[in-house]
């Protein structure tokens, strides 16, 4: 039975566990206020696990372990490997701003960072509704936990409170729905479920009723409208650190389950589900770029406005099924994967310069305080617009680029509503281009309030430099993660 | 690497270079480096004039490479008889720019020359894409350094102007990339330009087609009643973004119908030319009356610009040889003479820090080169015998009347308007006693500017004189374009 | 469902909330009933109650119910494996060691961070 | 009368829909919140354990082991955090949850 | 002769109503009462037990005035609660406030009925009878924090507090225990627990008593003891009413009968631990040696426990008050870990040749 568990399978999550749970004893002992010792460590850990997954999804193999209940694929590999990056980015920028702010007086947020991490990482790898719900609350446990992380802030506690009420109900609904899928088909392994509903013995009524709260459960973990109220509040009212290391890598994981969920387990069922995300996307397109206008707060902008790429994201999803036929899936799926692997890279520029800015005390939220940010650092200023303008999708920028693969994929299936989903979102990208655009006017256009300049430890300097330019890069030629993400997705599919 | 990748990525890099290492502290060194960069890639340029074989409506100097296997996107670049002209105008008036502004910009030098020299490379790239996608990379990310250009170094109302840039012209291209798409699927998988216009295309589709080209397109042009951003984005437009706005920018959409709408969707083209003669004479007849009334130079200039992107218009849904060809050579000379209308704007906004007519009156008394100059200029925007605005203009007219009299005739009634409204402005600007102080202390235009002018004023007299070198180019491209036009792609 | 050996179960809950009702109630039949005032006031060593008796109070109650819940699942978990231990022989053994070892990784962290410590 | 699965998801039902009516009418206290979640994953675990045991799969009544852990793991976050807010804000009624808005 | 009842009993009536729910439920309501009423006597006289106990540690003879040696005390007792007014703070919630003593005597008595007291001889012979001792044992919280909540008086919610935190604190403890226990055992069945302690080398030999869970798992049995001082509030732990504090912690509210169901439950709790813990540890009913086999089994369960509840009257006579943080740090620094530990040690030891619980 032993040699049948395939532990190759979860390689990274075991190292990902042992090593969390040293530092976390590690740092125990450790008094210095800036916690270099756990920081070193755990971006060696992070380093080594993002090694390892890379190389797993550079082999290319799918391999399923513990029974199914794991599976080990291109795709879970790649955004593993995503992510585990994502979060050393994250980790690299909070530093500084915990530092000041007293968050690093234990060490918990690189270990509660990396418990997040194996979160994800189950909840990529996981191919059984048990392990994909493990995994699920692994992170969003963690992450209420670090959302709350400044102890005497009341904002922050009254934001993970939010938080925590708004995700337990959706894990409730989530779990709802699984539970009827279980009922209905009585598995709970994805590839299962698969088979059992393809052969069509199963009644279609209660696989849509548990469906519908499925979607809703997924839709309150991404930020879906209408299921986004979270969002906003959380953005805004979690430090910043916290804000980008919830608003980053975990979406990677949430597109993961929705794959592993929607598409492994119910493609049977796409013409239902891919109405609902449909809605979902509307709402959302709708939602987050209508109120981002409105927001005087970055972060709170930031946070609608991810509402709102969300909804572009999951629009991908609704093309991939055309009148029974999956000939589009790839491009459609593919197309989702590298619009999130991309949106949580500008993500992680646009939250890094705002950790950059925000002073000890000074927390540099509102879209004024980036006022002639560029006649402040030209550096900084270029790479948030190169950000902002990435968000808005603007080529050369590997936003753009996003948006032409989802919009392919709609336009591909051929059907007139999906074409006109494509006007819709285009629409809504031009609604949203404007305040992406007010964001580079305060930096450019508008007199800076202090004349001071905006220093930055070289670690930071440098791996925003490094992100700013890889968005232009790969604005440049994106062929690369582009034929990255398709195979992923085909030989997530062939399964 | 080929002659067109090096017209377009030398003056980017040089651009990025300046951003990376440029300060103001050595604002001197930037702009060397910065003329440095405009010349070499106006000279790397050259050679595709000299190397061009006429005759042939066959792609030139065509380069192609994979460039995004996913989506089967190539790097796909290459000239002919419509282009060739507007990649050596984008080049030779970034280095007009750059002069313009030598002593103007003194603060973040390095971002306004970088900012053009992106800009410039930018262009180039839309002028020489044969692969929509590459296209349109180029045709958007044009958006960036003018947005900033203008919001960065623009007037008082800067702000304004560079959102209204942006969306307007942003909502449009949008709107064409849904185009752009639904080509590639159509045409089973293919972003190439060249292949799409053999694509054949139902007459729905190819009126969805011509209208979303056209949404891009016109906006850009700009075309009447989409016009509207043009005036006020000039006015708070530096001289330099004032100057290559209308001396290149709006040529991106005049291309983009040449080289998109009319041969992809020819059927939808020949069905909805009524709409864009009619559109066009409006801009021609109806703005050339708004200009009439502005207090403002650059307003005024402005919607000159409109009246006269309206001849390119025009001359291009004619449908005749002399029509297109006149739009082409109208849109270069434009690009001469618009540029050089802002440029002399500039050159007194400079001094006085007026736009205002109203504020002038006399400049020839204390400007005797510059009102010379400035001569020269008005003269070819109203398209006088002899300079570079004379040579599109008639041959637009000669078209419209050989297609339809009352359509010439509405057209020639442009050249009364144009005339009146730029020679009123001169005679209020430069002619009389000097009108006040300011224009009292008026110093006349010293080494650089007389170099800059001088070589507009050379560009502007060449073609007026001799037009031969521009339209043989085209010739054999506009012959094989109205030669596909003519044919229906109905299946 | 075969509940038939939880009826006595059912029963007798009900027979314990009845033992404890009934003596109450015949202490109210049998005591007298003469309340007033200083009688029916909290107790407070004699002083006037001078503020609510839901206070605040401290914070490491918390904490032990929030420990509780936590260990009390953990033994939710090693029921089921103790009573199958011996079916599942060295692989449970090993499975609930890393599940253990794990736990014991907790405990060590709150018994270092001082969670345990009550002054 | 016998017990089928009928009975049982009904009640999971019951207990579901008046969880989520309790988060959703619930404004005055934050720990009714609380119970209203736990209410809704023990209604989850009921229809489990249901179908688990009319399918003869023990597979369900494992997931209902480790939803009880989440929701032990869950309910003590959520003590902390309300803890945590009762600290800083010195109430936890559910209306005065509003310092975020825009 | 219980059958003979029992048949007389169904033949009674001769309807299905009758022998297929009347007569079922009269039949487990007689043994109900069976099992309590002996219950609240063993429980009266573990009141007098106790003092005369005290009283003989500190060399003096304890209650002697009513009855023969004292021996009509407890009833004594019980006449006089009664007849004591029950009061009714003002500031109380009313209904808490009475359902508190329900709420505390209700599991001290429930968990009687899986509790085997003879090879045959349970209420309910349930498969999971730990689980559900542990589970109702467990509500025995309520009581105490209903109560201390209820009465609004800040003694009575501190004492609350505090005993609450302390019961859980110690039932982790006594829940490792139990998984041990339940290793060995491989069964929740509280009789097949004992049965199983009937088994073995020593069993085998004659000496039974060294076969009993007691000696394998000698620190787990050591912890379950004191753990159930705990449970129960008793001395050492008892800081829950600690008189030179609290007064009488959550109680304090409480007179008459009120109080006295808090009385009972403590010491019925006492009585249950008592023979949870030979059941678990004991051997139950099992002889100690082969040739003792023909006492029944219900008196050694009775004289196990019974020695077990006055090992409880021995430590409280003779152990001085822990502090609450002593208490708390043995509960979770000491017995935690070392209940993990055997657990551990035994598990390991289970999968070794010399494992003796085949």
């Amino acid at each position: 039975m032993i040699d049948k568990l395939s532990w190759v399978a979860i390689y990274p999550e075991i190292v990902l566990l042992v090593m969390a749970c040293i530092i976390a004893l590690v740092d125990l002992s450790s008094t210095s206020a800036q916690r270099t010792r756990t920081y070193i460590l755990t971006l060696l850990t992070l380093a080594a696990v993002a090694v390892l997954t890379g190389l797993a999804a550079n082999d290319g193999k799918t391999v399923y372990g513990f029974g199914g209940m794991v599976v080990s694929d291109p795709m879970g590999n790649w955004l593993k490997c995503f992510a585990t990056v994502a979060l050393m980015v994250t980790l690299v920028y909070g530093r500084p701003y915990a530092a000041d702010r007293d968050m690093l007086r234990g060490g918990e947020m690189f270990t509660i960072g990396m418990f997040a991490l194996l979160g994800m990482f189950v909840m990529i790898s996981g191919s059984n509704f048990l392990l994909i719900y493990l995994g699920l609350e692994l992170l969003t446990l963690s992450s209420y936990a670090l959302v709350a992380l400044r102890r005497d802030n009341a904002v922050a506690s009254e934001a993970a409170m939010k938080y925590f009420v708004l995700g337990a109900m959706a894990s409730g609904f989530l779990l709802y729905g699984l539970s009827m899928l279980y009922g209905a088909t009585g598995s709970l392994d994805t590839n299962e479920v698969f088979k059992i509903i393809a052969s069509g013995k199963v009644n279609h009524q209660v696989l849509v009723f548990g469906l519908v709260f499925i979607v809703a459960g997924l839709a309150f973990k991404v930020g879906a409208a209408p299921f986004h109220m979270w969002v906003p509040d959380v953005y805004q009212g979690a430090p910043t650190a916290v804000t980008l290391l919830i608003g980053a890598a975990p979406e990677l994981a949430a597109f993961a389950i929705i794959i592993r969920l929607l598409v492994e387990g119910l493609l049977p069922l796409a013409i239902d589900w891919q109405q609902m995300l449909a809605l979902l996307a509307i709402a959302s397109l709708l939602v987050g770029n209508l109120a981002a206008i409105a927001q005087t707060n970055l972060k709170r902008m930031l946070a609608y406005s991810t509402i709102a790429q969300m909804g572009f994201m999951l629009l991908g999803l609704v093309a991939g099924v055309v009148n029974g036929n999956t000939y589009n899936a790839q491009f459609a799926y593919s197309a989702s994967m590298f619009y999130i692997v991309t949106y949580v890279l500008t993500t992680l520029a646009s939250f890094g310069i705002i950790l950059l800015l925000a002073r000890e005390g000074f927390e540099s939220e509102e879209i004024t305080d980036l006022a002639g940010l560029n006649q402040r650092s030209p550096l900084y200023a270029g790479v948030m617009a190169i950000a902002m303008f990435s968000l808005a999708g603007l080529p050369p920028l590997v936003g753009f680029y996003a948006k032409l693969a989802v919009l392919q994929a709609l336009i591909a299936s051929g059907q007139a509503l999906y074409i006109g989903l494509a006007v819709f979102a285009v629409v809504m990208s031009l609604i949203g281009a404007f305040y992406y655009l007010r964001v580079v006017k305060v930096m450019y256009f508008d007199a800076p309030v202090t004349a001071s300049t905006v220093s930055a430890p070289r670690d930071v300097r440098t791996v925003l430099s490094i992100n700013g330019l890889l968005i232009l890069v790969l604005g440049i030629v994106p062929g690369g993660l582009m034929t990255l993400c398709a195979k992923a997705i085909v030989a997530t599919l062939a399964n | 690497m080929g002659l067109l990748s090096l017209a377009i990525w030398v003056p980017i890099a040089f651009g990025v270079a300046l951003l990376a290492f440029g300060r103001d502290e050595h604002a001197r060194g930037v702009r060397w480096v910065a003329l440095v960069g405009a010349i070499v890639s106006f000279l790397v340029t050259v050679p595709l004039y000299t190397g061009f074989e006429n005759g042939t409506a066959a792609m030139q100097f065509v380069e192609k490479g994979s460039w995004i296997a996913r989506f089967n996107v190539n790097y796909h670049l290459g000239v002919d008889g419509l282009s060739l002209w507007l990649v050596l105008l984008t080049s030779f008036i970034t280095v007009v720019v750059v002069i313009s502004a030598w002593e103007v910009i003194t603060e973040r030098v390095n971002q306004y020359m970088g900012a053009f020299l992106i800009l410039s490379g930018f262009m180039i790239g839309v002028f020489a894409a044969l692969d929509g996608i590459l296209f349109y990379v180029f045709f958007e990310a044009t958006l960036i350094p003018m947005y900033l250009i203008i919001g960065i170094w623009g007037g008082p109302n800067k702000i304004y102007a560079a959102f209204k840039f942006f969306i307007y012209t942003l909502l449009g291209s949008l709107l064409m990339l849904v185009a752009l798409i639904y080509l590639y699927n159509k045409s089973g998988g293919s972003f190439d330009i060249l292949s799409w216009h053999k694509l054949p295309l139902g007459s729905t589709a190819q009126t969805f087609l011509f209208f979303a080209f056209f949404a891009a397109f016109a906006v850009k042009v700009p075309m009447w009643p989409v016009h509207t951003w043009l005036p006020d984005v000039h006015v708070e437009a530096p001289t330099g973004g004032s100057a290559v706005l209308a001396a290149i920018m709006l040529k991106l959409g005049a291309y983009g119908f040449l080289r998109f709408s009319m041969p992809i969707a020819p059927d939808a083209s020949h069905e909805w030319a009524w709409l864009m003669i009619a559109l066009s004479l409006i801009a021609v007849i109806y703005v050339g009356l708004v200009a009439l009334v502005q207090e403002d130079m650059k307003k005024l200039v402005a919607y000159s610009s409109v009246a006269h992107m309206g001849f390119v218009t025009l001359g291009f849904f004619i449908f005749n040889e002399l029509g297109v060809s006149g739009g082409i050579v109208q849109m270069i000379a434009h690009g001469f003479v618009s540029g050089a209308m802002f440029l002399g704007i500039g050159v007194l906004y400079d001094r006085v820090h007026s736009r205002q007519i109203a504020d002038y009156g006399g400049v020839v008394n204390t400007m005797p080169k510059f009102a010379a100059f400035a001569l020269l200029f008005a003269m070819a925007n109203c398209g006088l015998p002899g300079t570079a605005g004379f040579v599109g203009e008639w041959m637009v007219i000669l078209g419209a009347v050989k297609a339809n009299f009352w359509i010439g005739a509405g057209a020639a009634t442009a050249l009364i308007f144009g005339a009146a409204y730029t020679l009123w402005m001169y005679k209020r600007v430069y002619l009389g006693p000097v009108g006040n102080d300011h224009v009292k202390e008026l110093t006349d235009i010293n080494a650089r500017e007389f170099l800059m002018l001088s070589l507009l004023a050379i560009a502007v007299l060449w073609m007026g004189i001799h037009p031969k070198p521009f339209t043989d180019v085209m010739d054999a491209s506009v012959t094989e374009l109205l030669r596909h036009v003519a044919i229906s792609k109905l299946p | 469902m075969n509940l038939d050996s939880y009826l006595p179960v059912l029963l007798f809950i009900l027979v314990g909330v009845g033992v404890g009702v009934a003596p109450q109630v015949i202490g109210y039949i049998l005591g007298p009933n003469r309340p007033d005032a200083a009688k029916n006031a909290p107790y407070e060593c004699g002083f006037e109650a001078f503020e609510d008796a839901r206070m605040k109070f401290d914070v490491r109650y918390y904490l032990v119910a929030i420990l509780f819940i936590l260990f009390d699942l953990e033994i939710a978990f090693l029921f089921p494996w103790a009573i199958a231990l011996k079916e599942i022989g060295a692989v449970g053994f090993w499975a609930m060691m890393i599940f253990l070892a794990i736990l014991v990784v907790g405990f060590a962290y709150e018994w270092k961070k001082g969670a345990l410590d009550w002054e | 009368m016998t017990l089928t699965l009928g009975h049982f998801l009904s009640l999971g039902a019951m207990l579901f829909a008046l969880s989520v009516i309790g988060i959703f009418l619930n404004r005055k206290n934050l720990i009714v919140l609380l119970m209203a979640i736990e209410l809704m994953l023990l209604a989850v675990n009921m229809n489990f354990v249901a179908f688990s045991y009319y399918l003869g799969d023990m597979h369900g009544q494992i997931f209902v082991f480790f939803i009880l852990t989440v929701a032990a793991a869950e309910s003590a976050i959520g003590l902390a955090l309300l803890v945590l807010l009762f600290r800083n804000k010195s109430n936890i009624n559910v209306d005065e949850l509003n310092s975020l808005k825009g | 002769m219980i059958d003979a009842v029992h048949a007389f009993g169904q033949g009674l009536v001769h309807a299905g109503w009758w022998t297929g729910l009347a007569w079922p439920v009269i039949w487990t309501l007689i043994k109900i009462i069976v099992v309590v009423l002996p219950l609240m006597g063993a429980v009266a006289y573990l009141t007098l037990w106790e003092r005369k106990a005290i009283g003989f540690t500190q060399i003096r003879i304890g209650p002697n005035r009513i009855g023969p040696l004292g021996l009509l005390q407890p009833i004594a007792d019980a006449l006089k609660l009664m007849t004591k007014e029950i009061i009714l703070p003002t500031v109380a919630n009313k209904g808490l406030f009475l359902l508190g003593p329900i709420m505390t005597i209700m599991p001290a008595l429930v968990a009687w009925a899986v509790i085997p007291f003879g090879p045959d001889v349970a209420l309910a012979n349930i498969n999971a009878g730990l689980l559900f001792v542990m589970a109702i044992t467990s509500l025995e919280v309520y009581g105490v924090i209903i109560a201390g909540w209820a009465s609004n008086s800040k003694y009575a919610f501190l004492g609350a507090l505090r005993a609450s935190a302390q019961m859980v604190s110690y039932e982790i403890a006594m829940g490792f225990c139990f998984v041990v226990v339940l290793m060995v055992s491989a069964s929740l069945n509280m009789t097949d627990i004992v049965t199983g302690q009937g088994k073995g080398t020593f069993a085998d030999m004659g000496i039974g008593f060294l076969s009993w869970n007691w000696l394998s798992l000698l620190p787990i049995f050591v912890v379950y003891f004191i753990s159930g001082l705990a449970e129960t509030n008793r001395h050492p732990f008892d800081v829950v009413e600690g008189e030179s504090e609290i007064v009488a912690g959550h109680m304090i509210e409480y007179s008459g009968m009120s109080f006295a169901m808090f009385f009972l439950a403590e010491y019925a709790n006492m009585w249950l631990v008592s023979i949870l813990c030979t059941v678990l540890f004991l051997g139950g009913w099992l002889p100690p040696f082969e040739f003792l086999s023909f006492i029944p089994g219900w008196i050694w369960l009775g004289a196990k426990t019974f020695c077990v509840v006055t090992m409880f009257l021995w430590v409280r006579s003779t152990f001085p008050r822990f502090r609450y943080d002593q208490i708390m740090r043995l509960g979770w620094k000491i017995f935690i870990p070392v209940t993990l530990v055997w657990l551990v040690v035994v598990g390991a030891w289970m999968q070794t040749p010399f494992n003796i619980w085949k």
